[in-house]
């Protein structure tokens, strides 16, 4: 399971540290105490940076270095659908071999395919995705009520 | 032969029950007719244990190794074919006890430490019936003790019957919980759902039922029963001991608080105070059963392989049969439904004055065992004004030949104190 | 291969597990270190748990006929195996439970339901230590939001030791209850049992141990413990899933009230009120887990077979080779004590910055199985400011060959992660 | 272990019936619904009579009956010592064999020693002497308090 991508992510994480935002959330994995402080900031709809600090395991950091790389500086219904999409192959159970549709959207994500085989490490995989969606649900709800309720 | 219609192929069956073969005083063969104690076990379930065992043993959930996956996998897997085999509708609505009287225990202490809507105190009230399992009375007894809450009952009528007649004086708006058994263990009596269960929404009263004596006979649809919450047991249904079922509806498994506390159920632990993981976590605090829970999602697939419609039509066709040649035997009274109509495969008599230790005990002579005293349901036997009853009980194995040979024993046990 | 005095004799011994002979990942052999969280199963007690289904099985208990015979005079034969393996004064002082965390939750439930002088209120306190088990912490949580009492610990020393030395002020006359854990899971600390009784005795509380990780690797004696109450699990010490036990002095257990309600546990039954069967029974609902105790029996024969002395004297063996072996990792830290001095055979550590879920899973992949995270003891893992550990844990058939397997793992960890 | 002298005991019992004494008991076994009412009637320390109704298997009423046999004009030292045999047989789980010196002291009563195999019926075996051994204790009790303690 342990890509080399994955290993580059983590050792050498993208975006990390914690930058001007316009809502920050905690998220923390209680079976085994990996915790991610995120903040989103946008320009419009468009995502113009998540930043984050956190500690835990290689899966979880690297999977922070791959949000940010992927979603700054898309539009919020763009980065749902890679966000979706990323779900989708982490709840796989390892039943989802990547094609290129999906290398397409999810570029360096595709190499956490792996990890879907491993229950007890899906949640720390997704453990920056659930923390990002909730920050964006905080930041663009509160411009944008209309949109609240569909977070 | 006897030939019934609905028969399933005893013959085939009997082959994957290894206890069955057993042979006991000098050369008699068991006939097994106490199967509403605990049913045998199947080659299939037992081979599941031992394979789990051998190969894939460890601690559930939060491993990283091999087995630890597997295990969890296992583990949650039979929680899945639980789910499927009483389609409920979540799997997370599938809680694993103990037994069935844990899972009884269980409800009732989340009603006691609860909140309102559900709390139980002493302006509520707690309903039950005259024909209850103790593991069904005892729990509300002490939770009525202990909260001041008054327990009311459904009486039974002369025929082995729940008496509703007063149904709207019994369940009224303080009642909190009903909680009945849907097919009796001493009785046989196969209960009304419907009028229950539509006084108590009526009311906005909890509905519980105790189906320790359904789940291994015929089909269960926790939905269209319509309950609030269904409680069961494994080793009566083809699966090993030491291990339970609740059901209940996820918004009440939210709401309501744990019961047991420890390993498992938790989300955050800290000195001073914890949180708790959602259902069913919640509620299955430490190791659980898991090597149980592997043998009873095997006892399912079991079951379902020969689908519980079958095992409905068997059970029924031959509780039809033993109910008439019962009716043959000279002083033979059956306590409960004198049909085979709405009832179960449990079958209770007395026999002249004979007392019930004694037939027992000389039917064991012949190698037929059944069961013999209050059934833990001695409520019952005070009703009827009896010390205790003999009780025949039939599985999917069981064949109009060993309904035969009770009866012969029947005759000997007669001859043998006349 | 590395020699160390009073090691057994593992090449016998590993041929009685068969899941020791699993291969995992193409062909590695698994080196199970998970022994903490559960042990893997003798062919003994394997053999005995199928020899019940395929021969005895039947409800225990007021049967008369041959097989409810058998399953009574085995289940009750586990009890009096259980007696005699930890010295118990009296075989009706061992209950059947079905893992540690229902006994403890059992004695808890009891004294918030006691009368004096057991009862625990709001005037009252618990004690209990910064290194339990959440099966030992959320019990007495739960009892004391419902009672009002206050919760009260002793922390821990930097050393990984229980810190006592305000044992006055920690235990008060208002102290009813403390429960401590005899060795740690997550630290392998053995606790000084008779401080803590000599004060709980001074001012008259009760003494609950939790035996857990104690039971399956050394003599146990509740006699010389001098506790009340000694709590442990079937599935750590060789023994099936689904089976605990609680050990309870006899006349705590003729006092106290009785926890779950059911079947077994009744004397006598009426719809308006019921009477308890003595200790053992009274705390027994329900179909008890009667093949899991027989299995729980058969895993006492085996330990005494061998003997406790000499299973305690090879992991002590194991242990003290293994925690010089992984203090020679470079960056690694032991968390708990350094020696093998009054410790059990499960040592939990960091490895530098590298979590600890990829230590777990370099290792797996190499065939090695630990267990990270919390270990169910999350207050120590905030006590010592880390967010897990990685814990190897050793059994009697660990082998000094598995240390080095798991040493040369950890470099391959660093390796793969430097 | 349905001897002839059980059966025999059971259809025709020895002293049935309720008739005036010094004390009586009522005893039950719970998980069986076997009943017994006994009373005991004594001339100082010589038993004058054991009357009982009751309900119950063959085993509990052909026991009765026997106890009724053997203890009637008995001292109650010579009672007591019956009394200990036969439970010390009935406790035996079948692993007494009664010699020519129990047989002697235990008459019928030896027939029983069958039933100890069966533990479910032991308890049947007992009920009227463990009710015996009670209204004994009450009778001679408020007479001789000094013997209340050994009851
Ligand atoms: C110290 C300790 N106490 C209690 C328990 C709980 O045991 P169980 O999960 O079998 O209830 C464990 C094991 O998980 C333990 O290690
Ligand atoms: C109707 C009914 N309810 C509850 C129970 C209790 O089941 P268990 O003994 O497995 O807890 C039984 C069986 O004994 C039963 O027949």
């Amino acid at each position: 399971m342990y890509q080399e991508v994955i290993l580059d992510h983590y050792k050498h994480p993208h975006g990390r540290g914690l930058r001007d935002g316009d809502a920050e959330v905690h998220h923390v994995n209680p079976t085994c105490g990996d915790e991610i402080t995120l903040r989103v900031k946008y320009e419009g709809t468009r995502i113009a940076d998540v930043s984050y600090e956190g500690q835990g395991c290689s899966i979880s950091q690297a999977s922070a270095s791959v949000l940010n790389d992927l979603l700054v500086g898309k539009d919020v219904t763009e980065a749902q659908r890679i966000q979706g999409t990323f779900l989708e192959l982490m709840q796989s159970k390892g039943r989802i071999e990547p094609d290129d549709a999906m290398e397409e959207i999810l570029e360096d994500a595709v190499a956490f395919a792996g990890v879907s085989k491993y229950p007890a490490r899906v949640k720390c995989a997704l453990l920056s995705w659930m923390a990002w969606k909730d920050a964006t649900a905080q930041a663009l709800g509160e411009s944008e009520p209309a949109e609240r309720k569909s977070a | 032969m006897t030939q019934l219609p609905g028969l399933l192929d005893t013959e085939a069956i009997r082959k994957d029950f290894p206890a069955l073969d057993r042979v006991l005083h000098d050369g008699k063969k068991l006939v097994y007719l106490d199967n509403a104690a605990t049913s045998q076990k199947p080659r299939q379930v037992l081979d599941a244990l031992t394979e789990y065992y051998e190969r894939h043993n460890a601690n559930v959930h939060r491993g990283v190794h091999v087995l630890a996956e597997e295990a969890t996998a296992l583990y949650e897997g039979a929680r899945d074919k639980v789910a499927e085999f009483i389609n409920a509708p979540s799997r997370d609505e599938v809680i694993f006890t103990k037994n069935a009287s844990e899972s009884l225990n269980l409800v009732a202490n989340m009603l006691g430490w609860a909140d309102e809507p559900y709390k139980v105190d002493h302006e509520t009230e707690i309903v039950i019936t005259e024909m209850e399992h103790h593991s069904n009375i005892v729990p509300w007894q002490l939770l009525s003790q202990r909260t001041g809450a008054k327990l009311k009952w459904f009486g039974l009528t002369d025929d082995g019957r729940l008496d509703l007649s007063n149904i709207d004086e019994v369940i009224t708006e303080k009642t909190k919980i009903v909680s009945f058994v849907l097919v009796s263990n001493i009785l046989g009596t196969h209960n009304p759902v419907e009028a229950i269960v539509r006084r108590a929404q009526e009311v906005g009263a909890l509905v519980l039922i105790d189906a320790s004596q359904a789940a291994p006979h015929m089909p269960l649809d926790v939905q269209a029963l319509q309950a609030d919450f269904v409680a069961f047991t494994g080793h009566k249904m083809c699966g090993p001991t030491g291990i339970g079922v609740l059901w209940g509806r996820q918004e009440l498994l939210e709401d309501l608080p744990p019961f047991l506390g420890g390993g498992e159920m938790i989300e955050t632990v800290s000195m001073s105070s914890s949180t708790y993981a959602p259902a069913p976590h919640k509620f299955e605090a430490g190791t659980p059963p898991i090597a149980q829970a592997v043998g009873l999602g095997a006892a399912v697939d079991y079951l379902q392989s020969i689908g519980m419609e079958k095992v409905q039509a068997h059970e029924h066709a031959i509780t039809s049969y033993a109910v008439k040649r019962l009716l043959e035997v000279p002083d033979l009274k059956i306590i409960g439904p004198v049909t085979a109509e709405d009832r179960g495969a449990a079958i209770s008599f007395t026999l002249g004055d004979i007392h019930p230790h004694d037939v027992g005990q000389v039917l064991d002579e012949q190698g037929i065992a059944v069961r013999v005293g209050h059934h833990c349901a001695r409520p019952v036997c005070l009703r009827y004004g009896i010390p205790a009853t003999t009780r025949a009980s039939f599985y999917l194995y069981s064949t109009p030949a060993e309904v035969d040979a009770l009866v012969e024993g029947l005759e000997h046990v007669r001859n043998f104190f006349g």
